[in-house]
């Protein structure tokens, strides 16, 4: 059930050089949120631009759901602006979400976040814990300013693996060449994965050798992002057939073995 | 309390606001949003005999005031359809209308004979303008002859009102609309949306995977309204006015224009509930002045 | 440094940026913002055998991303332009290029033959295009057939190079090209603006005295494209891109889509260093990424 | 001679309801800008609305311009929304202002500015003054909130009548009742006039009566305000013959025998 927010309220927000967290008071959508859904955001009110902004629930506490977003356009710039009572309209909460096993296994479960691909995941892990599971981070970027939110998952006391391609903080590369080396010491039973398309791709790639339970959080640019403009394809498997399909609705998040890759631009 | 119902003549309306077909899913979706029965009333998705797999993705573009898409008509066809989806709307009364797409002259006449054995469906717009289909956005509505020729095969088999939807691709839409009315379109509605395209100068690529798409939204405005007042004065069956429509005052000028009623579509993508707030606004800016029927308003706009 | 020359084949320029006839005044009214020196070329407004009048106003209104305008190409004529206008333009070495208009092809022939006389012109647009003048917007533009008489006549009597500026408000601006190619033009520049209205909905009247204007703006910048995407394709002759290009990313997607050439014109009303702006853009453009020739970029769109 | 200034700040904004007063740092265009001239203002900068607005020169001081306006609009909402230390960039001074004549006249001068029309009249008020004329300020509106100069132009010991249609403030009815009443005792050796077309109109009328030399600023939409778009003509009269004339260039003020006031809409 998605509802519309007309009234969402700024209460917090933080930023790390182009990286932004925003609180938002939206108490029926908070109450009802699950990791890896989305939010369409009107990043304005002037009518510019023209669409919304699709951006993943970083955070639910109370009343309050949290964004954290990078900015890259537009939209992006509009959304960093807001400052603590500023009125934001929002739709939410949509999509399917990731799925967490009601059984706790023994091994540990890993998610993979690239640069602001570790959005949803943050949620992600508190569910998790709360539900038994054992999470384990792994969060990439290009230099130490792309995985500012160390700053709350270290004293939140998960599990870290860090990866910067310029060695600035943790792991000296990729954070797929990292997973490469630790993945098959740590075993886990799951992985959760969110990033740049390159990155997943290569993911799923090396998960053809480990072939772990695996759910990946896809992006699209969106018209809707609640079913109507079927704008938002993937290639999805459907048993044998292969469709387009919206992934605001059916996804964003979806199992490995689903997803056709190669289609996509 | 204002007056806001809306006669098509071969259709009475609660309201002059219908939502625009492709964006507004086939209704279920936009149940969560509001309530079905406060429309005018709507239009599905392009429904073709068969089902589409539509064009690959990227299908969006974002452009100043607009939005270009290259969906490719995917759909469930016309079994589908009747088998999944008429029996969950078939509860509503607001009237549905089907948005008619054919490869052929006889795929259209074909979907609506098909259609023709369901009820729950109130008329059929015939989709002969979308871009998105053919190489360079061929359609019949581009030529005076192709149009007569579909609607009239179309008219000839269905039992139930044929709107015919048209391009603004063309020179002299007049021409073209006349054409439709002389094949014994019920009504015409205007417009689909602009062949148009952008370029991605990081890559270097097209946008769209498509190439070209359909400019809607905002910017396109000013042209469709000139195209529903040319088109208004010259046709005796209604006019269906159509094209980035977000207000009630947007709405107005089509009616002013002569359009007897307007369809909104990309208003629906930015707010699921755009169709209420702008029969609200309709209703208080005839409330403020004093009008009884917003019928009155029609084609009345002031020239001198 | 990037090499920003633009060879147009019949006309080099120091770069691919133009101004558009009628936003730039005669040339001399941009003076204090900018140096002439610094664009491609610059084109001048529009100019009939005898002055004009233009339409009563209003002759402006303000859309989403857009602008309509329904001047009615008020201008001195081409013995006051000669006389008061030219001599103070002479001093500038930037190309300059008269837009021609008429009423009838013998008067566009009329125009071309008075200023061939005069030194100091580069070359001739021929306005064929302009939707303020007759009812409808009716113009040469919009048939090939009356495109390839004019554009003869003008090119039989010329000694200079002529550009032909189409019309968007067409089914097929592919045909019309080739027409105007067909007739010798030595270029063609697309577009002008699109045919649209707005009505006042308080005052229940069209916001524009003529009814009709022509848009411009950001708003038409993807249907702008997508014609000079088609057009580049089919001809041999130079195509000059242009409609709603504010940013040099924005006259790159036409370079990359086939213009060896732009013409920049709302831009110069809301910001009169919009030229120079677009042109550091560009060369910023190249210089970040190593290309050497902006020339190499023409029609580059990789597609697959 | 006309400037562009990109780096106009924001100094100073006053609002009493929908009226709105700004002072913008724009050491270049203060110095120059003479009574009546004008100013186009980018109310944003994200592109919306598309063409600048234009406004009058309210007043100078030193390095600053003060513009005062009233809130009709997109364009206007954007600019009461501007705050201190916002930038704006900004044209000006733009067009031909009021004629000051040289030599004061013993009769005095009346300046008529019905609501947000006072905008131009309060520099050229001051300039008056200072070159030894005497001013008297004619102010009107639909009530007082329509007269918030007021608070300015009584202390600065201006000679003011004040009309409110609602007779909240001073005379009860139009300004050009009030002003009927009062120029034959006043006697003014000029007009100077800002207001709705309607007010200028009547009072065109009344003055074929007083055939007092007047001067009158006109309005209209602007595409540039630097001549080169012929979007802002009126009919005006030049020596026998009358032609579409841009009041960007010629205008915005023109003596009142030259304007053929039925040819506008
Ligand atoms: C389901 C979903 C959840 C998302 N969650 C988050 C999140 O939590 N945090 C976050 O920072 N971002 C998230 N994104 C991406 C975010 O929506 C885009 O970054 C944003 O829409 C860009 O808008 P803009 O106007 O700033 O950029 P634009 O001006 O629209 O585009 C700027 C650049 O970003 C690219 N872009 C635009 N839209 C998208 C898109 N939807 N996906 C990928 N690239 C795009 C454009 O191609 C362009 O290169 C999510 C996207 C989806 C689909
Ligand atoms: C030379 C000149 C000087 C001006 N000085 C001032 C000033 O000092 N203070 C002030 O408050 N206003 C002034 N104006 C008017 C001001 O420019 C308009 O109010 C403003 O442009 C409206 O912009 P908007 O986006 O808020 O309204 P819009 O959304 O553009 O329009 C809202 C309403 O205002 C009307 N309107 C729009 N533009 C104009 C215009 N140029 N003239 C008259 N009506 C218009 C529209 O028809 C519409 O009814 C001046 C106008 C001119 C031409
Ligand atoms: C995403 C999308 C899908 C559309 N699909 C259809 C369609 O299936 N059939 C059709 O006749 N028109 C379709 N249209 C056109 C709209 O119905 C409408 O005519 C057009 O968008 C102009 O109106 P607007 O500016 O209010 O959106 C589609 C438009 C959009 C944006
Ligand atoms: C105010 C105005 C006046 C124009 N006058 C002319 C003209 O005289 N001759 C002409 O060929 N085009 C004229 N045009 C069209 C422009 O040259 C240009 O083709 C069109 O505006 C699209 O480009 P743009 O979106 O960059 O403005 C005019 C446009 C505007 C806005
Ligand atoms: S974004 Fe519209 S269907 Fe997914
Ligand atoms: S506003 Fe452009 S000429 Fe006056």
């Amino acid at each position: 059930m998605s509802l519309i927010e007309r009234n969402g309220r700024v209460v917090a927000h933080e930023a790390w050089g182009e990286y932004h967290l925003l609180g938002i008071r939206a108490p029926a959508i908070a109450k009802i949120a699950r990791p890896g859904q989305f939010l369409m955001l009107q990043v304005n009110s002037s009518g510019f631009p023209l669409l919304r902004r699709p951006i993943s629930v970083h955070h639910c506490e109370d009343d309050r759901v949290e964004v954290f977003f990078k900015v890259v356009g537009t939209g992006t710039v509009l959304l960093a602006a807001k400052r603590p009572g500023d009125k934001i309209d929002l739709i939410g909460p949509l999509g399917k979400g990731f799925t967490i096993p009601g059984q706790p296994a023994a091994a540990p479960v890993v998610l993979v976040g690239g640069g602001r691909g570790i959005a949803p995941l943050r949620f992600l892990a508190h569910e998790l814990k709360a539900k038994g599971h054992l999470p384990i981070i792994f969060y990439g970027g290009k230099t130490k300013q792309d995985l500012p939110l160390t700053a709350y998952l270290q004293p939140e006391g998960f599990e870290l693996f860090l990866a910067t391609e310029d060695g600035g903080l943790g792991f000296h590369g990729l954070i797929t060449e990292l997973l490469e080396r630790e993945i098959p010491r740590l075993k886990p039973s799951r992985l959760y994965v969110c990033g740049p398309e390159g990155m997943m791709r290569r993911l799923a790639q090396l998960n053809q050798r480990w072939s772990i339970p695996a759910e990946f959080s896809l992006e699209a640019k969106m018209g809707c992002g609640f079913g109507v403009c079927y704008g938002c394809v993937w290639l999805i498997r459907h048993g044998v057939a292969a469709e387009w399909t919206r992934i605001c609705q059916e996804g964003p998040v979806f199992p490995g073995e689903v997803i056709i890759w190669e289609a996509q631009a | 309390m204002t007056d806001l119902s809306c006669d098509l003549g071969f259709m009475k309306l609660a309201n002059p606001v219908i939502a625009a077909s492709g964006t507004f899913g086939y209704g279920i979706e936009m149940e969560p949003f509001l309530n079905l029965e406060a429309l005018g009333a709507y239009i599905v998705k392009g429904l073709y005999l068969r089902p589409r797999p539509g064009n690959p993705p990227p299908r969006l573009a974002e452009t100043p005031a607009g939005l270009i898409n290259s969906i490719g008509l995917q759909g469930v066809g016309v079994e589908a359809f009747v088998a999944s989806v008429l029996p969950r709307l078939r509860k509503y009364r607001t009237p549905l209308i089907v948005n008619v797409c054919g490869e052929t002259e006889e795929e259209y006449a074909a979907v609506i004979e098909f259609l023709d054995k369901e009820d729950g469906i109130a008329a059929y717009e015939l989709n002969i303008s979308c871009p998105n289909i053919k190489k360079n956005g061929l359609c019949p509505a581009l030529s005076p002859e192709a149009t007569f020729k579909v609607v009239s095969s179309a008219r000839k088999v269905s039992r139930r009102p044929v709107i015919t939807k048209l391009s603004p691709n063309v020179t002299d839409i007049v021409t073209i609309a006349l054409a439709a009315e002389e094949a014994g379109s019920d009504a015409v509605s205007l417009v689909n949306t602009f062949l148009a395209m952008v370029v991605d100068v990081d890559s270097r690529r097209p946008v769209l995977r498509n190439i070209f798409g359909g400019l809607s939204g905002p910017a396109i405005k000013p042209i469709a309204l000139r195209m529903v007042f040319q088109v208004s004065r010259r046709l005796k069956i209604p006019v269906i006015g159509c094209g980035g429509i977000m207000t009630g005052r947007d709405a107005l000028e089509f009616i002013l224009a002569g359009a007897r009623a307007v369809e909104v579509g990309t208003a629906n993508l930015v707010d699921p509930q755009a169709t209420l707030r702008i029969i609200k606004e309709i209703e208080e800016y005839c409330h403020s002045r004093g009008i009884e029927r917003v019928s009155e308003l029609i084609g009345s706009l002031i020239l001198d």
